[in-house]
């Protein structure tokens, strides 16, 4: 794995533009621009971690807390956009930190694997509270027209149980 | 608070017959500590699918109200419940959250179970037992702390109350309507359960899930909003029954001439585990929500169609008191086991994309129920009872027709069952009868 | 304490040495999330030091409240190799079932020194949850000095981890920053 | 099914129901008592209002004016070496609005400033100043009378600082009883005795405080729970290596330990000592003290409540030679599940640098937070205590039955009720036994 000499500068700054380009729409709930940096052909999956003992696999692909397509997402941010998704409306004041990016160029094609790791904040009502959610992402760009486009995530959160009441943010 | 306070209070203000709910049962300590101990502590609690103890030595860890348990299936193929603590200081045996194992062995002293509960010895060998304790063990007092358990329709059960009712005379009437959630045909769990924690008390959830058909159209109006769905009734149609011991039923239908929305290569199976009856109504079946008291859900969401074939992604839900404001929510995907792998598929990520923790309905449903947990810290600082109004179709009449058994309503717009399960939870709160 | 690391000359973002430095970092971090302890070990120096100070809280007249007398690691290489045989028998009860843990490392500053090492100081914020518990974070400094071995790679010869807490609110420190 | 035949009452009533879930005879200690918030406000005032606490050694505070914020009890307090050289322990609140005056945790200091309306004390807790003074008339300050609340009681044994808020308390000497033979051989062994290295780790457990307690004089445990140590050969791979020794009932509540090694292993014997300090010993030592600390590989022990020392020797790496470390430990509870854990690290003043070092390095690797040992005890404190927190598992006991037939021996040089076996639960019951009483408010 590298994300230094063996990706070029250009990639490099590319790829870190690109997902703080990414992580900034969806905190300024963008979810239009944020949908159109996804391909048509995405998928989009957030499997369920458990706890095992160690060199047991402790994340489960069976069942997810998101299993989406472009369909899926199209229709999830069409309802955050009607004035009845409760459950973000009002919506939440969310922080995206972004950081560790690793670029594992695939040999043969015109994709990258990149590696991130993401912290959200999530803050809600009035309490003064706010929940996190963190974990790893492993998203693959594509070029298209361009420009680059996500193609797969796949996010592997960090709690057996999740510490915030919904999912009605994106990872 | 004493506890003959908060029992005066509670028998002062609690009037479910009239439809009459204080507001501060939601959440008050006091309460929560009674329940804990009368209620949690005493009834049955679903713990496990049968599915999820595939062979000799599987185990999961549950809990039951907020103590950790093993559910395990013994060496001789019996489902036990123990407490997941060691005799000798109370440390927790089973740290993952499922395996198979032959035996527990604790980390501290290094007690060791077997997967009967019973004490083995301590760690490898006993060179060091007879060291330790040279006037030798008395092997039978420390026998894990065992649940009683019983099963019914691979749903396993268990209570701390050694002596109370079965679990077939705490199930009740309920069980008819089970069959068809549940009985219809060979289940099985999809994975693993969601897990995630919500600010609420543990009744909000389970009294919607009971009850409350009513506030779909508010609640989840983006269904109509996205024309999911037409009109803003489109919850009602159907029956809302009380069945009786504070479980409720919520059963949307379709015209039967659409026919059944099931898989129909599992037409067979279904034939042979239902009565014409509940045949019958499983044909009609749009949605279909209940509530096993006091805390174990489950629901068949409204039918959506997925390309060009409807489905709907069933589950089963926990919700695992954590304090008297908080809960755990486990959420079950379950499946027949012999349904297409279309079917299994798309019926799993429409489970995934309208409920569980990322789900378009559960997330509209926890929004309420923490503002609501929240707002019932009024009732501390009123000096008069704030009342809630559970009186919906409190005069209505059970339809005298209706082929299952228990108090049937046309139509699931009622707060019947409601009703009823607060008397229930009364009664065993205030430990009146063996819940 | 002070093992000289801000001596020497800035080494800029952008440049490839920087990149590799940076690089590294990140793949410490993901062997380390990941369980790939003996990979971790190999990113080390023979006479890798790895130091974690207790902090105290003080007057900024009294210093930054770090004792080089009193520590929460004060590991080698081969003590380090210790704790991961360690984890891998089947009885390191802290660490079984595994924390899950995240690395968060930005902040990143390089110089070269003359010694031919290079000094970096990057902020980490290190989160882990057990069981179905809520999260236990950790937040601080590393200070390492990374020198190149005759294979060419870069390796950690020394690290300070200066945290931000006096009271460590967490369990225990199985886990390595 | 079994029987469970260990059911207690659920519900607290007056102090009978005390000795109901407290059988210190049988060795059936009820889960309750760890968790439940009713009995934590009992320990609060019945405990935590009247005990001796340690509260530092006097080599953390050499010079006048050297002070450290430490916990006496549950209350938040100062360790001061004052102007005129003596040590004193003070409430940390403003006599004014009880704000902390000392908001450090080490310094050397001539006054303590609060911060919020400006009153000074000296570092006797004599209040010399208040701002803006001339506003208060005559008679309205009184500040003979309002200076910083003082510890009833301080004392020290072998420079060990303990404090008492109750003014009732018998003294130090008197409370200490038979365990003041045996600090006096642990700690007064070399030329000069021991001194404290830098400042204590400090981190927060979510465990019942008790866990703690009960864990110090705990050998049993060692096998299981350290296993990983086995495995990797830095621990005997015999379940008995160690129940060889003694363990002492000092009374009060007190209790210790002392654990031989192999008969053959003289470097086990004497603390693990270097040569130079087993010569000091001799010297330090009288012949019947000696006796005991000549075979004695480790040793630790508890002065009631919260208060233990651990004498111990382990390698920190995989085939290293064994070290021996003094490591002090206390216990501050924070609420009936959360506890913050303090530890100290103590060597041989008259030690050479090299082993100085040494025993450093091998206690930080194995104990404290971050230590190979110590991680694995704390993942069973917080386990104990989630596990005992629920309405069935408060309805039983626990397990203490360990030994509870055997006898005690009658050829011990030192004082005290001592058994020739350090497998056993004779220490944790007569602790629990000194925690009923006090509790009864005896």
């Amino acid at each position: 794995m590298s994300a230094g000499p063996a990706v070029d500068l250009e990639t490099r700054l590319a790829v870190s533009d690109f997902l703080v380009a990414e992580a900034a729409a969806l905190d300024e709930r963008r979810f239009e621009d944020w949908l159109g940096l996804f391909t048509d052909d995405v998928t989009y999956v957030a499997p369920v971690r458990v706890t095992r003992r160690s060199g047991s696999p402790d994340v489960v692909d069976e069942i997810t807390y998101f299993d989406e397509d472009k369909q899926s997402l199209t229709l999830r941010v069409k309802r955050l956009l009607t004035d009845v998704a409760w459950a973000e409306d009002p919506p939440s004041m969310t922080r995206r930190f972004v950081s560790n990016i690793r670029i594992i160029p695939i040999p043969d094609e015109e994709e990258l694997t990149v590696k991130n790791n993401l912290l959200l904040f999530r803050s809600r009502g009035d309490e003064g509270t706010y929940d996190l959610i963190v974990g790893e992402r492993e998203d693959r760009l594509r070029e298209e027209g361009g420009e680059l486009r996500i193609c797969r995530r796949r996010a592997v959160l960090d709690q057996a149980a999740l510490g915030t009441k919904n999912l009605g943010v994106f990872l | 608070m004493s506890n003959a306070d908060i029992r005066a209070r509670l028998e002062a203000t609690v009037d479910p017959e009239a439809g009459a709910i204080p507001m501060f049962v939601y959440s008050d300590p006091d309460v929560y500590r009674l329940e804990l101990e009368n209620l949690f502590g005493r009834t049955w609690l679903y713990v496990a699918h049968e599915s999820e103890l595939p062979e000799a030595g599987s185990f999961v860890v549950r809990r039951m109200g907020e103590q950790s348990v093993i559910v395990g299936r013994g060496d001789d193929e019996t489902v036990r419940v123990f407490l997941n603590s060691c005799r000798h200081r109370g440390m927790r045996l089973a740290n993952e959250d499922f395996g198979c194992t032959e035996m527990w062995r604790c980390p501290y002293h290094g007690f060791t179970y077997g997967s009967k509960g019973e004490f083995l010895g301590t760690l490898i060998g006993a060179p060091y037992e007879r060291q330790a304790y040279p006037e030798g063990l008395d092997k039978e007092a420390l026998h894990l702390i065992e649940a009683r358990v019983e099963s019914y329709r691979g749903m396993i059960f268990a209570t701390w109350s050694l002596d109370g009712p079965s679990l077939d005379e705490f199930l009740g009437n309920v069980k008819w309507y089970l069959d068809i959630v549940l009985g219809r045909a060979a289940m099985e769990v999809v994975g693993v359960p969601q897990k995630w924690i919500v600010p609420s008390g543990w009744k909000l959830p389970s009294e919607n899930f009971c009850a409350d058909a009513y506030h779909t159209a508010t609640a989840h109006s983006f269904l109509a909003r996205l024309n999911l769905v037409e009109g803003v009734d489109f919850g009602r149609d159907g029956y809302h029954v009380d069945p009786g011991g504070g479980h409720g039923l919520g059963i949307g239908v379709h015209d039967p001439a659409e026919g059944s929305y099931f898989p129909a290569s599992l037409e067979a199976e279904y034939g042979r585990n239902l009565d014409p009856e509940q045949l019958d109504l499983l044909h009609r079946v749009k949605n279909f929500h209940g509530n096993v008291f006091p805390n174990l859900s489950f629901l068949i969401p409204n039918f959506i169609p997925m390309g060009d074939q409807l489905v709907s992604g069933m589950m089963l839900r926990l919700w695992q008191p954590l304090g008297p404001d908080k809960l755990e929510v486990w959420s079950w995907h379950l499946v027949e086991r012999d349904a297409p792998e279309q079917w299994k598929r798309l019926a799993r990520k429409m489970y995934v994309q309208t409920f569980g923790v990322s789900g378009m309905f559960d997330q509209d449903d926890t929004e309420n129920w923490e503002a609501q947990t929240v707002n019932s810290n009024t009732a501390l600082t009123r000096s008069d009872e704030v009342m809630l109004h559970y009186g919906m179709g409190i005069s209505a009449a059970p339809l005298d027709d209706f082929p299952g058994p228990g108090a049937a309503y046309d139509g699931k717009f009622s707060e019947a069952a409601g009703r009823t399960f607060y008397r229930t939870w009364l009664d065993a709160v205030l430990a009146r009868s063996a819940a | 304490m002070d093992q000289g690391i801000d001596a020497g000359t800035r080494v800029k973002p952008g440049s490839d040495l920087y990149a590799e430095v940076a690089d590294l970092l990140l793949c410490e971090a993901d062997a380390l999330d990941n369980y790939r302890y003996d990979e971790w070990l190999g990113m080390l120096t023979e006479d890798m030091t790895y130091v974690m100070p207790v902090r105290t809280s003080q007057f900024l007249t009294d210093g930054k409240g770090f004792h080089g007398d009193a520590n929460f690691f004060s590991d080698d290489r081969e003590s380090l190799t210790t704790r991961v045989r360690r984890l891998e028998t089947e009885f390191a009860w802290a660490e079984t079932p595994p924390s899950r843990t995240r690395h968060f490392i930005s902040n990143v500053l390089v110089r070269e020194r003359e010694d031919g090492e290079l000094g970096v100081r990057s902020s980490f914020m290190l989160t882990r949850t057990r069981q179905d518990h809520g999260y236990q974070m950790f937040t601080g400094e590393r200070q390492d000095r990374l020198r190149r071995g005759e294979d060419g790679e870069l390796r950690f010869a020394g690290r300070v981890v200066l945290p931000d807490q006096t009271v460590i609110t967490a369990t225990n420190l199985s886990v390595i920053f | 099914m079994s029987e469970n035949p260990t059911t207690l009452p659920t519900r607290l009533g007056g102090d009978e129901d005390l000795a109901a879930l407290v059988n210190v005879e049988d060795g059936l200690i009820s889960r309750r008592i760890f968790t439940d918030p009713a009995i934590f406000e009992l320990e609060k005032e019945r405990i935590f209002g009247r005990a001796w606490f340690f509260v530092g050694h006097e080599t953390e505070i050499p010079e006048p004016g050297d002070l450290v914020a430490r916990p006496v009890g549950m209350d938040p307090g100062i360790l001061v070496r004052d102007d005129e050289g003596e040590i004193r322990v003070l409430l940390n609140s403003c006599r004014h609005r009880g704000m902390r005056v000392c908001r450090t945790d080490r310094e050397n200091a001539r006054f303590l400033r609060c911060p919020y309306h400006g009153w000074v004390y000296k570092t006797s807790g004599e209040l010399v100043s208040a701002a803006a003074e001339s506003h208060y008339g005559p008679d309205e300050l009184r500040k003979t009378e309002f200076g910083l609340i003082q510890a009833a009681h301080v004392d020290r044994i072998q420079g060990l600082i303990f404090a008492t808020w109750d003014p009732e308390a018998p003294s130090l000497q008197e409370y200490l009883g038979d365990m003041a033979y045996y600090l006096d051989l642990v700690f007064g062994r070399t030329d000069g005795g021991l001194e404290v290295v830098g400042t204590p780790q400090v981190w927060e457990v979510d465990t019942a405080w008790k866990f703690g307690t009960d864990n110090y004089t705990d050998n049993y445990h060692v096998f299981s729970t350290h296993h990983s140590l086995v495995d990797l050969g830095m621990l005997p791979n015999d379940p008995d290596f160690a129940s060889h020794g003694h363990m002492i009932d000092a009374g009060n509540g007190h209790v210790l330990h002392f654990v031989q090694g192999p008969p053959d292993d003289e470097e086990f014997k004497a603390f693990g000592l270097p040569a130079e300090l087993r010569e000091q010993m001799r010297r330090n030592l009288s012949p019947d003290k000696l006796r005991i600390a000549e075979p004695a590989g480790i040793s630790v022990g508890t002065v009631w409540p919260t208060f233990h020392y651990m004498h111990l020797q382990s390698s920190d790496v995989i085939d290293g030679k064994q070290e021996p470390f003094m490591n002090l430990r206390m216990e501050e509870p924070l609420s009936p599940t959360r506890t913050r854990m303090w530890a100290w690290f103590m060597v041989d003043r008259s030690a050479s640098p090299e082993f100085k070092r040494r025993s450093q390095e091998c206690y930080v690797r194995t104990f404290g937070p971050a230590g190979l040992f110590d991680q694995d005890d704390m993942e069973n404190w917080e386990d104990c205590t989630r596990a005992n927190l629920g309405p069935a598992a408060r309805r039983y006991t626990l397990h203490h039955r360990m030994g509870v037939d055997r006898e005690p021996i009658s050829d011990w040089p030192g004082p005290g009720t001592v058994w020739a076996d350090s497998y056993g639960e004779m220490t944790q019951r007569a602790w629990y036994g000194q925690w009923l009483r006090q509790m009864q408010g005896e």
